[in-house]
């Protein structure tokens, strides 16, 4: 495990307008990033539910980007302001989570901006990276005294039962 | 309201006048002014043009000196405004000299958070803070039949401007239009003085002074009120060799608004310091507002 | 029943292929991801055997969805959903994955790059089995239209449809219709006389049997979408019957209360307080200035009730509003002035002599104040010399960063005028001159053959403090020449501000009322900057003129003829499609809370007052999916986009994810 | 002979007790309760031993009433032995539904828990001088003593074993409980994994005024007397009614006290805590960064408790993050 580089597992959810755009104008232009993010299209920032990029960290993601347009000029007028609020409301529940800061990004790329989204991607993996692998549901696990505790239980039970009434 | 009060040099010896008028406005406001304890040199203009980090961090020994209880520092100098605000202004627009200055500042033993301290002109301190109703209730002494040439200079509007126009600014003219002085709308108010000109190139200088003073003349003004040290002195102590310079006779009183405000606030005219400036102003004040007892000669 | 879907991997030549591997991705496909019945790779998806390829499958195969992994679903989106459709599958069954701009050509190693594209083709594979079939929905479009804003770009727009043969309300807030344009005197370059090209438009308007013309009237409320647009309007008070008045003028000649006219006359002139702006408005039916009246401010007079021959004077008029329904709606409102006085250095309103472009305007029209003699303050005195100086309150960070476009030409106009009409010098004080358009540059080069004087410099201050006896009695005008790179006075006896042109103050507010929104600087917003210049984000809702930018005549008028050419398009189609992308609320699971109600810039959410519930407009929605996500309820579904979608989206985009923490066995 | 009564089974684990207490609040009406079932197993108030239970056939209870969520290896090994014992397995009560307020011990793991109870300065501290700990396992001259192994992680009830239907509520409302009872017994239960309720929330039983929303700052319950006509959360207070699942009443409304969202959230809703804040953050009146984190912080300042109060075990991050090089805390 040591001596293989971590190579995170990021989730990009990019508006379809504007940052979805700068993704495929960055390719257009042979932009190299790193092949760590996967991006979902979104029609909107605005349709980002903090319920996906939970579901990313629970799901193993290492880290989460989510774009859109410039404030100021969303396609949909404003709506981006919106994933704005969820996002600083997001950070806000997910710094208490124990989330460290650079998992989770929110970035604003018109469909011009290939390159600043291409250097927002690798800047994201670059963070993550150092940061290690999330791992969140290995949080859950019990250390290996449960199984043997429930055994326990179970075998004293039984041997209860044996004793003649 | 009390804010940190940096008198600065000029204020201690030629411009004494500013100083007692000042806090004499200041305490009928119910402006408390607090005097910064062991505060140093602004740097003039001078320091600035040498070095710019040394010149920093001299002048945020002085933001560094205010209370903490306190976050505003009113500096009625004109330079010694702007040195205070742009230093400040640089420490919060650029980290690293921010840095740089505070380690300067620890030498000392002391510490400034940029940003920290909103460094104020005592004009806007008296028009926005204080305001038209307030000072309004306090007028005793109406200036009725007065004619003023407010003179704003250079350094209070620009380049840092937050509340005035910087092109043409219009707080004094509306202060005294409060206080019942005829303002005259004359179109030099914020222009040159002519600064230090006086020590390198006399003519030049005289030029700025003679326009101003013609402006004023011209609009009728019977006194120009000024709001920084140097621009008093050059429009006061120099108006003898403007006229002798271009054959003129200007008699034109310069005074510190403060002054003037203190006679509408009905505040002893000895306790504003009158008659330390060259042109007399106290028989204009005198005649122009029936006043033996207002003004004593 | 388990969907059967079919995954397309497509090399793109050796665009994809080149940097994934494509033959190794479909095989992995087809054995890895559940409910995969046919995974397959081919050079070229996009050609038409790839899509006969698809097309075979989908009928032989029986397959239920399809997965493309190809380009930008912005590049063949539609040919994908076109090859499915061909073979009867719902296009919107039709998923696109992105393995060339988003992962071959911005990756630089073939294993990761082939790790990605597994998991985007595993990703669009979840959603895909989700996805549900859509119908784009028609609606019948009404063929009335509305134009709101008489200026010249509204006038040809309204001329356009009208001749065409449709209904078209115009409201203008004025009392006349003709806009900025009617104040005009000469139009540059070719110096034709503003109104001699811009009455018989206005009358045309006015006389059209297809035209409704409501003037001094307010847009209230639009409602509805795109087809189906319900408007109210409120038709101020003339206090004159609009059917009775002959607009004869007599009232207007008889009225003995004079004020300033600020709107018409830019302050330099008079007239009634019962008026017309100007002699040839449309419609001739004069208003009441109540403000001004006497008998509406004193009690007073009533000179022209007494003496109107129809007896059309109505002094209890009150407000009407009137609800019109239409398909289209064209805003063409146009600018305002900037406010000079905003630049004090300049001294507009405090010296004399300082005009505004406006006010210039009407200064040298042989119908203005002056009848057309540029005279100074005064009345009597013509200047000797005349200073313009440009980009005042444009270009400017402090106000208006963007160019006015049109003032430098009229200011050229103005030049030509005062060189024309007077004796005087004319300066112009320019930071760059922008003659741009067609004969334009050429009357540039006639300005300066003509004499006009050229300072390229912005104005530092415009002052009567003299410091030469020559400068005595003069406005000074104190500039830097950049060229000789020379600070400089010019004692002039007249100075012309030309002021930027705004957005309507209220500009924002009529576009919320509407659904446009502004940019930055304030104006609206088009579609497209570049390939959709007129339509905006909401169907059915155009904009023309300067309200969507500064511009000159030429291009309003060929904006307000685009905008109704766009308009007769959806008239003639007869009906529109609108995109199923949309949000709906199941009205079963909502409660009412209304947090979405506040969250549509379309106004596409209104509240059910008496069933305690909100509901979708669907032809207003635009498919964001803002609401979709805000809902706490989870009671607003987006289609196309809906949570089980994109939640499988994530699940397969994390397939090979750390795996969630493994349970132990039961115990019991 | 007639038809042998239903068999029913309750049990109680990591929870308060209060959904024991909610049983007997249905009054009289237990008698119906007790009349139509046989009551096979409930620790509380029916002597019957877990041995007992162990000796039953598989499936041979028909309905299991199972409040409170999973802490420890015993409340596991019940969960696991009703389960297997029971035909139909209810998370009775927000503990067994959500975690409730035993899951806000997810914030912390097992070692800080056991320092905040028992370690020297804390509330329990004088009495345990010794500063002692339980133990799994204790030597004594007779030899081993057993007690449940205290996980890290507070679990739902489905979270360790499927589990048939939810009964919502903290505690669930008597009428609720006696509706699913009733269901119960005449066989009108829903598919096999839904909530018992409503699937809508608590708004559409609230009686306030409710208008658009904006909201430029949240207020504290302590720090505003609210307007008793209109809704709470335009008045700036965290009311989870949006988002809850109706079938209180809106209890806490009534009383000028805003939702805390006992109920969880609606069908189809997978994270309450995600949704509540996405309701709310967007409603924020301001598009300045810096003004929509002041109004965050000074309003929210404990955004997983305001808004996983009873959710978080159930929610899809489920507890705080352990980092990889945290000691699993061993109790040996």
């Amino acid at each position: 495990m040591s001596d293989t580089v971590f190579e995170p597992k990021i989730l990009g959810f990019l508006c379809n307008w504007c940052s979805y755009r700068a993704a495929d104008l960055a390719g257009i232009a042979r932009i190299k990033y790193p092949a760590n993010i996967r991006i979902i299209r979104v029609m909107c920032s605005g349709r980002v539910d903090p319920t996906f990029v939970l579901s990313a960290f629970a799901q193993g993601a290492d880290g989460v980007m989510v774009a859109g347009c410039h404030p100021g000029e969303c396609h949909y007028v404003d709506q981006n302001y919106k994933a704005m609020r969820r996002y600083a409301m997001l950070k806000q529940m997910l710094a208490q989570m124990g989330l460290e800061d650079n998992r989770l990004r929110l970035v604003w790329a018109s469909a011009a901006e290939g390159q600043q989204l291409a250097e927002a991607i690798e800047k994201l993996v670059a963070d993550v990276r150092e940061l290690g692998p999330l791992n969140w549901p290995k949080s859950w696990e019990e250390n290996g005294h449960r199984l043997e505790a429930i055994q326990n239980i179970a075998r004293e039970h039984a041997e209860a039962m044996e004793v003649p009434q | 309201m009390k804010l940190a009060y940096y008198p600065g040099c000029s204020l201690e010896v030629n411009s004494a006048a500013y100083d007692v008028s000042t806090r004499a406005v200041a305490d009928v406001l119910g402006i408390t002014l607090q005097e910064l304890d062991d505060w140093n040199c602004c740097g003039a203009t001078e320091y600035f043009s040498q070095d710019e980090l040394t010149a920093c961090a001299v002048i945020a020994r002085n933001l560094a000196l205010v209370e903490k209880d306190l976050d505003q520092l009113v500096a009625p100098c004109a330079a010694c405004y702007l040195n205070l605000a742009k230093t400040d202004k640089l420490m919060v627009d650029h980290e690293e000299l921010g840095k740089q200055v505070n380690q300067c500042l620890a030498a000392g033993g002391l510490q400034y958070t940029p940003g920290r301290v909103r460094v104020r002109n005592l004009l806007d301190v008296i028009y926005t803070d204080v305001g038209e109703e307030e000072i309004k209730k306090k007028i005793k002494k109406p200036l009725t039949g007065l004619r003023v040439a407010p003179y704003y200079g250079c350094q209070v509007v620009r380049p840092i401007c937050e509340t005035d126009n910087p092109e043409y600014p219009m707080q004094m003219d509306h202060l005294f239009q409060w206080l019942g002085a005829e303002v005259v709308d004359y179109p030099v108010k914020a222009h040159c003085c002519g600064g230090h000109m006086t020590q390198i190139s006399e003519p030049q200088a005289f030029e700025m002074i003679r326009r101003l003073l013609q402006s004023a003349v011209h609009y009728e003004a019977d006194m120009i009120l000024c709001m920084c040290p140097m621009c008093q002195l050059n429009l006061d102590a120099y108006q003898g060799r403007v006229n002798s310079h271009f054959k003129t006779e200007f008699k034109m009183p310069i005074i510190f608004f403060t002054q003037l405000m203190g006679i509408a606030l009905g505040i002893e005219p000895d306790k504003l310091d009158f008659g330390k400036e060259l042109v007399d102003a106290r028989p204009v004040l005198a005649a122009k507002l029936g006043a033996a007892e207002t003004v004593s000669v | 029943m388990a969907e059967r879907v079919g995954i397309y991997v497509c090399h793109c030549g050796s665009n994809i292929a080149g940097m994934v591997d494509v033959e190794e991705v479909a095989k992995w496909a087809g054995v890895a991801i559940p409910d995969v019945v046919v995974a397959r790779d081919y050079k070229f998806m996009c050609s038409s055997l790839g899509q006969q390829m698809i097309e075979e499958d989908i009928k032989k195969e029986k397959l239920t969805r399809v997965v493309v992994a190809a380009c930008s679903p912005h590049l063949h989106e539609k040919t994908f959903r076109r090859a499915c459709q061909n073979a009867g599958l719902n296009p919107f069954l039709c998923q696109m994955t992105n393995l060339r701009e988003h992962c071959s050509w911005v990756s630089t190693d073939r294993l990761a790059a082939t790790a990605k594209a597994k998991a985007l083709v595993y990703a669009a594979a979840e959603r895909v089995k989700r996805q549900q079939p859509l119908e784009p929905m028609p609606v019948k479009v009404n063929p009335t239209t509305l134009v709101v804003g008489g200026g010249i770009a509204g006038i040809q727009a309204t001329l356009e449809l009208a001749d065409a043969g449709y209904k078209v309300y115009l409201v203008e807030r004025s009392p006349s219709i003709g806009g900025h344009m009617a104040q005009f005197d000469k139009t540059f370059p070719t110096l034709d006389c503003s109104a001699c090209i811009l009455t018989p438009k206005m009358s045309e308007v006015g006389q059209h049997e297809n035209v409704t013309l409501l003037t001094y009237s307010e847009l209230e409320e639009v409602s509805g979408s795109v087809g189906n647009f319900q408007v109210k309007i409120r038709k101020k008070a003339r206090h004159v019957d609009y059917d009775k008045c002959t607009g004869c003028g007599i009232c207007i000649e008889k009225c003995p209360r004079k004020v300033i006219d600020h709107e018409f006359e830019a302050g330099l002139g008079y007239r009634k307080a019962i008026y017309t702006p100007f002699p040839q408005a449309v419609p001739r039916i004069p208003v009441i200035d109540t403000e001004s009246c006497i008998w509406f401010t004193r009690g007073k007079c009533q000179a022209c009730s007494k003496l109107c021959p129809t007896q059309a004077i109505d002094y209890d008029q009150q407000d009407e509003t009137i609800e019109i329904e239409v398909g289209n709606i064209i805003v063409s409102t146009g600018w305002n002035l900037f406010d000079c006085t905003k630049l004090p250095q300049y001294g507009y309103g405090r010296l004399a002599n300082v005009y505004t472009n406006m006010e210039f305007e009407r200064l040298c029209n042989a119908a203005g104040p002056t009848n057309g003699k540029i005279l100074m303050r005064d009345g009597k005195t013509e200047p000797d010399s005349v200073a313009i100086i440009h980009c005042v309150g444009s270009r400017d960070s402090r106000h208006n960063e963007g160019c006015s476009a049109v003032c430098c030409m009229a200011a050229l106009k103005f030049g030509h005028l005062v060189l024309e009409k007077t004796k005087a010098k004319v300066y112009s004080f320019y930071i760059d001159m922008r003659p741009n358009q067609k004969a334009y540059e050429e009357f540039y080069q006639r300005l300066l053959e003509e004499g006009m004087i050229f300072v390229r410099g912005k104005v530092a201050e415009v002052t009567d403090a003299a410091r030469q006896p020559s400068e005595e009695g003069k406005l000074i005008v104190q500039a830097e020449d950049t060229l000789l790179g020379k600070q400089q006075r010019y004692p002039v006896d007249m100075v012309i501000l030309m002021g930027a042109m705004e957005p309507q103050a209220d500009a924002k507010e009529l576009g919320l009322k509407c659904g446009i929104s502004c940019s930055m600087a304030g104006w609206y917003t088009e579609r497209h900057p570049k390939l959709d210049p007129v339509a905006t984000m909401t169907d059915g809702l155009f904009v023309a003129g300067v309200c969507q930018g500064p511009k000159d005549i030429p291009a309003s008028v060929a904006q307000g003829a685009a905008a109704a050419a766009r308009v007769m398009g959806m008239i003639t189609k007869g009906t529109v499609m609108i995109e199923p992308i949309v949000a709906s609320i199941d009205e079963e699971e909502c409660s009412g809370c209304r947090i979405c109600n506040n969250l549509c810039p379309f106004n596409a959410i209104e509240y059910d007052e008496e069933k305690g519930v909100s509901r979708v407009v669907t032809a207003l929605c635009k498919g964001c999916g803002t609401c979709v996500a805000a809902c706490p309820a989870g009671a607003i579904t987006g289609a196309h986009f809906n949570n089980q979608q994109i939640m499988a989206e994530i699940r397969g985009a994390l397939w090979d994810a750390a795996p969630e923490a493994k349970e132990e066995p039961a115990a019991v | 002979m007639s038809k042998a009564k239903p068999k029913l089974a309750l049990y109680w684990a990591a929870s308060c007790g209060g959904c024991e207490i909610a049983v007997l609040a249905v009054n009289e009406k237990i008698l119906d309760v007790a009349a139509a079932f046989d009551i096979v197993f409930w620790p509380v108030a029916v002597d019957a031993k877990v041995r007992d239970v162990e000796k039953m056939p598989d499936g041979s209870i028909d309905v299991c009433l199972f409040n409170g969520g999973i802490r420890t290896s015993e409340q596991e090994y019940m969960a696991q032995l009703l389960r297997r014992k029971s035909k139909a397995l209810v998370a009775f009560g927000s503990c067994a539904h959500e975690g409730c307020i035993p899951g806000l011990a997810n914030l912390n793991n097992r070692e800080e828990i056991f320092n905040t109870v028992y370690k020297e300065g804390s509330a329990t501290q004088p009495e345990n001088p010794k500063n002692l700990r339980p133990l799994p396992e204790t030597e004594v001259a007779e030899g081993t003593l057993h007690l449940p192994v205290f996980y890290d992680t507070l679990k739902t009830l489905n979270q360790t074993v499927a589990v048939d239907y939810y009964l919502p509520g903290c505690p669930p409302e008597a009428e609720n409980i006696l509706a699913a009872v009733t269901a119960i017994i005449e066989g009108k239960l829903p598919p096999p994994g839904s909530v018992i309720g409503k699937n809508t929330t608590v708004c559409d039983e609230c009686p306030r005024k409710r208008n658009e929303k904006k909201i430029k700052k949240f207020h504290r319950t302590w720090e505003i007397i609210p307007d008793e006509e209109t809704c709470l959360l335009e008045q700036g207070l965290l009311c989870c009614g949006i988002a809850t699942r109706a079938g209180c009443g809106a209890l806490c409304p009534a009383v000028n006290s805003p939702c805390i969202g006992c109920h969880g959230p609606n069908d189809g809703v997978l994270d309450f805590g995600a949704r509540m804040m996405s309701a709310l953050s967007s409603v924020i009146d301001s598009e300045d960064p810096e003004e929509i984190n002041r109004i965050i912080q000074e309003g929210i300042p404990d955004p997983v408790g305001s808004f996983y109060r009873f959710s978080l075990a159930a929610s899809q991050l489920r507890r705080k993050h352990r980092p990889a090089n945290e000691k699993s805390a061993t109790t040996k």
